[in-house]
């Protein structure tokens, strides 16, 4: 299985995101350059965080229309699994992937601290190394995450069950305090209907070693890693549900 | 041609900027002013095009690129025809 | 057609002039009049300090370049090196502070990156008038944010600082931001046109009219008709930037071009003139091919613009075309605007007609140096009789309202409108004494800090500049770091006054005997004189920046406490001293005082003791005494501690309670360690010569201190840390 | 009465914002757009001022709080009296 990072004009954590999964999660990673067509056969693309475009205009609105963009939205279509992590997370609200749009942090400041978020659905492909109602310690670092969807969207995603990460305390309660930019429902990260696109402001990748002082990032990519991995025949015989992506 | 974008929130849409904003004003006692939104405007000079190639062409462009129709609306004028 | 007046708006004397008309054998035009007024400037030309600076010890075994270059390198093993410097923005961030402080990031990026280093930390040492004004805060919100906004957008983190509020400050605030960068040793650029025949090429921004003259305006006192005229602010464009980094990073990786140079303070000219000087040759370039954003502009204005985001690069004929490739890539233009010549010579045209013809030599070069007048620093206010000064009847009260002062109290309201964490390395976030960043695939780390305290050394410029110098290695020992080299931003007020140059003076020698202790070299810095607003200076404020290195990242050591039960132990001697404390300051409103003497040769030997004992792994976490004295010191290591630890301590020194609670006397740190190891640690501090005992414990929820078994002391963590906590945040909270 | 406040760079000051969203729209192929710049709107409810005072008030609150004089620029028109 092979990861690709998207490279846009202004992504800053491309190479984070890259380290991660080549060098900690041991995974062949590949990056993909926006200007490009070729997805090069990966099987997850990763939209890293930064600020594509130096989120002029408004956070990710021009990085979707990057040619690339137009393939990871075939690709996504298809069940291929994205995984947009903060500025990731703001193109796929833009490319209309996920639901929603995004509103500057209700104190109108940038924000650089460590959050707790909740898993709300242990049964995703992002998530599945994870228990429900799990709690993971994950940086954020963002300006514009604060969570927004007409009401009418709000509902059907809390119906669907689309939100799989909201903020919390450390003990799991979700509360007003811990909602620190101000994001509907305490929104941290959603799917789309199918499961297979993910986006989510905290970076995974900034706690992904015990050295830098949180692990739990590590969860969402093994879980990636799990999920893609049982894809292959060889590995799980039976498999049924993986199949549906294909 | 110059024509002028104007891109503000929907009305159900929170504006935090233009709240702050209200709130700095009354600090410093001008409060006469009971509500600020803020929004953004873009100048655009576009060349070789008629007025109604305009009509068509303007609209497009705000609400494909400089708005997001999940939470903005946008105005828009011919400012100079030349 | 050149008077005085003349001369007096580009900041020249009749004498200077004169010396210009000798050295390029003719009367300059407008336009080289020009060149020569920025080339020649306080900020570019350094005149009134250059004398002085070259006190400084700059040779060490690791130095691959000291001062000169755009910025320092020195080696750090396994063929990497790191190149750090740092710059004030400080006339441009009261002028426009948001602005001003981002471009001020920029700036310092580019001479980062223009050496073929990646950025990898950015530190911020701010100083603004005190909070409570609401013109001070706004100036404060905009240069922090405008920090933010350009490091968070080009993805380096800003990892650490400082910020004091002082009144002096409150018409001239402080930016001074300093860059660090990673590269291979064998990869470095430096700012050489070489070769006759080879092409200059023009990449980033176009030029524009902003900024002309900002290298003369940092040359100048502000007073209230400066400020009406405020010129020259530029808009920072971190995207671009950033697209700058990577292309120019990929340039020198593929090792296709020559030489490589940013525009900064005097654009054009400046980076023109410097490479062909510091290449031995002459310069050629077209105006009419330089990128240019307005119409209509001259020969004066493309060449004394500042616009941001630009880089001039050299490269040989051949290899023009795959230069040019890799900026396409990024979006970027890189346009041939002239070449490398023989013979020394500039010669500039614009529309067919060569508009500058001077010797780069004479540019670059002769400017003046001069010895300006000095009278020593007047004494400092004399410090309260220690016998009337009254004591407050209530230590707690005291205490609470000095953990809240702005100055000492908790910077995260700043710090966290910086991306601290992006690029993975930063293992110690800001909060701790020094930053600590990895270097990945090595057990090596680096730290870094910047120190420099006002007050002292307005009240004694010497002895404040050596604590300045000593304090940061301090902050670097107790992670557990040796420092190996320096870098310095001197902010002072307007040179032409002899008492300033006094301060000036007096505070460089102080550097220089406390690196020459610590035998560390300073590889670069920035002075910024004028730093006066309306007649009124400010403290002359020496900022230091100093990197070390951590030999085994896992033995780096914080300065919370690690769990109940461990011993307190405070390296280092207390005095009865007051002068110059925030204790003074914050509670009987005084600056006075001789600062805190310090013993540098004491000092070295109290921090190789304590590096030597994280090394040997007997250190449990380490927190140097600094303003607020040992009282603060330890109230912030219980708030940095798992679970926020209290202690109890014992002493019995002599001297008054505040002194011994609050007294900054230098060259302590207060560590803790494991009961079984206290005896092994004090024994070991007696062989090196080094004053430490045993002072309490960890454990409870409260920071109690007893002096002689009567408590002077007693306040809940909790209570001390919500002062501490709150004070920025509440002068900050959006009023309704 | 309703007034708006458009504020915006200096027409010499760089607007980078501008310039990345022409870009765009040239890469999108949009190439009759020759330039944008790109600018800030307030829409300011004041209550209890005669037109004669907001026409002393509102540049007042434009040039003090909303634009940085060194930079930007602005300028306002009443959109309605009521
Ligand atoms: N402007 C700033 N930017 C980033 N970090 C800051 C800033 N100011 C303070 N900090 C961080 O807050 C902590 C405390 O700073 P300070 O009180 O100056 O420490 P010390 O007295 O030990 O030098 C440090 O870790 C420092 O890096
Ligand atoms: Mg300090």
């Amino acid at each position: 299985m092979k990861f690709g990072v998207v490279q846009f004009p202004g992504s800053n954590c491309d190479f984070d995101a890259f380290h991660a999964l080549r060098n900690v999660m041991k995974r062949p990673t590949v990056m993909l350059w926006h200007k490009d067509h070729d997805l090069q056969g990966v099987d997850c693309v990763v939209l890293p965080g930064g600020f594509a475009y130096g989120d002029y205009l408004r956070v990710g609105a021009i990085a979707r229309f990057s040619p690339l963009m137009q393939e990871v939205r075939t690709f996504a279509r298809g069940g291929g699994r994205v995984l947009g992590i903060c500025n990731g997370f703001q193109v796929l609200l833009e490319l209309g992937l996920l639901p929603g749009a995004m509103l500057r942090n209700k104190d109108l400041k940038f924000l650089c601290q460590h959050v707790h978020i909740r898993v709300e659905d242990a049964k995703t492909d992002f998530t599945r190394a994870a228990r429900k109602g799990q709690v993971l310690r994950i940086p954020i670092a963002h300006f514009d995450g604060n969570y927004y969807a007409p009401a009418r969207t709000l509902r059907d995603i809390e119906r669907n069950g689309q939100v799989v990460f909201r903020y919390c305390e450390a003990d799991g309660t979700v509360t007003a305090e811990a909602n620190v930019n101000g994001s509907m429902g305490n929104i941290a990260g959603i799917r789309n209907t199918e499961g297979n696109v993910l986006g989510l402001m905290p970076h995974p990748e900034r706690a992904s070693e015990a050295l830098l002082g949180s692990e739990d990032g590590r969860t969402i990519f093994e879980s990636l890693i799990l999920s893609l991995e049982r894809r292959k025949p060889a590995r799980r015989p039976a498999a049924g549900k993986a199949a549906r992506h294909d | 041609m110059k024509v002028r974008i104007l891109v503000s929130f929907k009305d159900s849409v929170l504006d935090p900027q233009g709240q702050t904003v209200t709130n700095a004003l009354h600090t410093m006692g001008y409060d006469a002013v009971m509500n600020v939104r803020q929004g953004k405007v873009f100048d655009l000079d576009l060349e070789g095009v008629t007025r109604k190639e305009a009509e068509a062409l303007v609209p497009e462009i705000a609400h494909r690129v400089l708005a997001n129709p999940i939470i903005e609306k946008f105005d828009w004028e011919i400012l100079k025809v030349r | 057609m050149i008077d005085k007046a003349l001369l007096d708006q580009h900041n020249l004397t009749e004498d200077e002039y004169r010396l210009i008309v000798e050295l390029i054998g003719k009367e300059p035009n407008l336009t080289e009049l020009g060149i020569f007024s920025v080339m020649w400037s306080e900020h570019c030309g350094y005149k009134s300090s250059r004398v002085h600076l070259k006190k400084l010890p700059t040779e060490g075994s690791r130095v691959v370049q000291g001062p000169g270059e755009n910025a320092g390198i020195l080696d750090i093993g396994d063929g990497q090196v790191v190149v750090f410097k740092i710059e004030s923005h400080n006339h441009p961030s009261y002028i426009e502070p948001y602005q001003g402080a981002a471009t001020g990031v920029g700036g310092i990026l580019r001479d980062i990156f223009t050496m073929g280093a990646r950025p990898i930390a950015v530190l911020d040492s701010l100083r603004f008038g005190p909070p409570d004004d609401p013109k001070n805060r706004s100036v404060m919100e905009g240069v922090v944010s405008g920090i933010a906004g350009y490091g968070n957008s080009i993805g380096v983190p800003t990892v650490g600082g400082e910020v004091y509020f002082d009144p002096c400050y409150a018409l001239n605030p402080l930016v001074n931001v300093f860059c660090l960068g990673l590269a291979d040793k064998d990869k470095i650029f430096y700012a050489k046109a070489e070769g006759a025949g080879n092409k200059v090429l023009y990449v980033g921004a176009k030029t524009g009219r902003d900024g002309i003259h900002g290298a003369t305006m940092a040359s100048a006192e502000f007073g209230k008709e400066t400020e009406h005229k405020r010129p020259n602010v530029q808009v920072g464009d971190p995207f671009r930037e950033k697209l700058l980094v990577e292309a120019c990073l990929e340039v020198m990786d593929r090792g296709i071009i020559v030489g490589i140079q940013d525009m900064g303070a005097a654009g054009l000219t400046c980076s023109t003139m410097e490479m062909a000087a510091k290449g031995g040759m002459g310069i050629v370039v077209d105006l009419d091919k330089v990128p240019q954003r307005e119409i209509g502009m001259t020969p004066y204005e493309i060449l004394l613009s500042e616009s941001q985001e630009r880089m001039l690069l050299v490269a040989a004929p051949e290899k023009v075309a795959a230069v040019q490739a890799i900026f396409a890539k990024w979006d970027l233009d890189a346009p041939v605007i002239g070449e490398v010549i023989e013979g020394g010579r500039a010669r500039i045209s614009f529309k067919g007609e060569v508009v500058v013809d001077v010797p780069v030599d004479a540019v670059v070069n002769l400017c003046p140096a001069y010895n300006r007048p000095i009278v020593a620093p007047a004494p400092p206010p004399p410090a309260p009789d220690l016998d009337v000064l009254p004591l407050p009847a209530d230590l707690g009260d005291v205490f609470l309202k000095i953990l809240a002062s702005p100055t000492i109290a908790d910077k995260q309201w700043v710090f966290r409108q910086y991306d601290h964490m992006v690029q993975v390395n930063t293992v110690f976030l800001p909060g701790a004494d020094a930053a600590v960043l990895r270097i990945k695939g090595s057990k090596k780390a680096l730290a870094m800090t910047l120190d420099g305290n006002g007050l002292y050394t307005r009240l004694d410029p010497r002895t404040g500049a050596r604590i300045a110098v000593a304090e940061a290695c301090r902050n670097l020992a107790c992670v557990g770091a040796r420092p190996i080299g320096v870098t310095n931003c001197l902010n002072f007020g307007n040179p032409e006054k002899p008492e300033v140059m006094g301060q000036f003076e007096q505070a460089v020698t102080g550097i220089a005997e406390a690196c020459r202790t610590f035998a560390i070299p300073v590889t670069g810095g920035n002075v910024s004189f004028y730093n006066d607003t309306e007649g009124l200076s400010i403290h002359p404020t020496p900022v230091l920046g100093i990197v070390g290195i951590i030999k085994d990242i896992r033995k780096a050591v914080r300065p919370g406490f690690r769990a109940a039960g461990d011993t307190v132990v405070l390296i280092g001697e207390s005095l009865e001293e007051l002068g110059g404390t925030e204790y003074l300051k914050t509670f009987h409103g005084l600056e006075a005082g001789a600062p805190p003497a310090i013993d540098l040769e004491q000092e070295k030997l109290n921090q190789e003791f304590l590096l030597d004992s994280i090394e040997a792994g007997l250190i449990r976490s380490a927190h140097d005494l600094s303003e607020g004295g040992l009282a603060v010191a330890l109230a912030e290591c219980a708030f940095h501690g798992q679970g926020q630890v209290g202690c109890a301590i014992d002493l019995d020194d002599a001297g008054r309670d505040d002194a011994l609670l609050f007294g900054e006397s230098q060259s302590r740190i207060v560590v803790t360690c494991r009961r079984a190891n206290v005896a092994g640690l004090l024994k070991g501090a007696v062989a090196a010569g080094v004053p430490a005992k045993a002072i309490g414990r960890t454990g409870g929820t409260a920071i109690l201190v007893r002096r002689s078994g009567r408590e002077i002391l007693h306040v809940p963590v909790d209570e001390a840390f919500h002062a501490w906590k709150d004070s920025l945040p509440a002068f900050f909270k959006v009023r309704t």
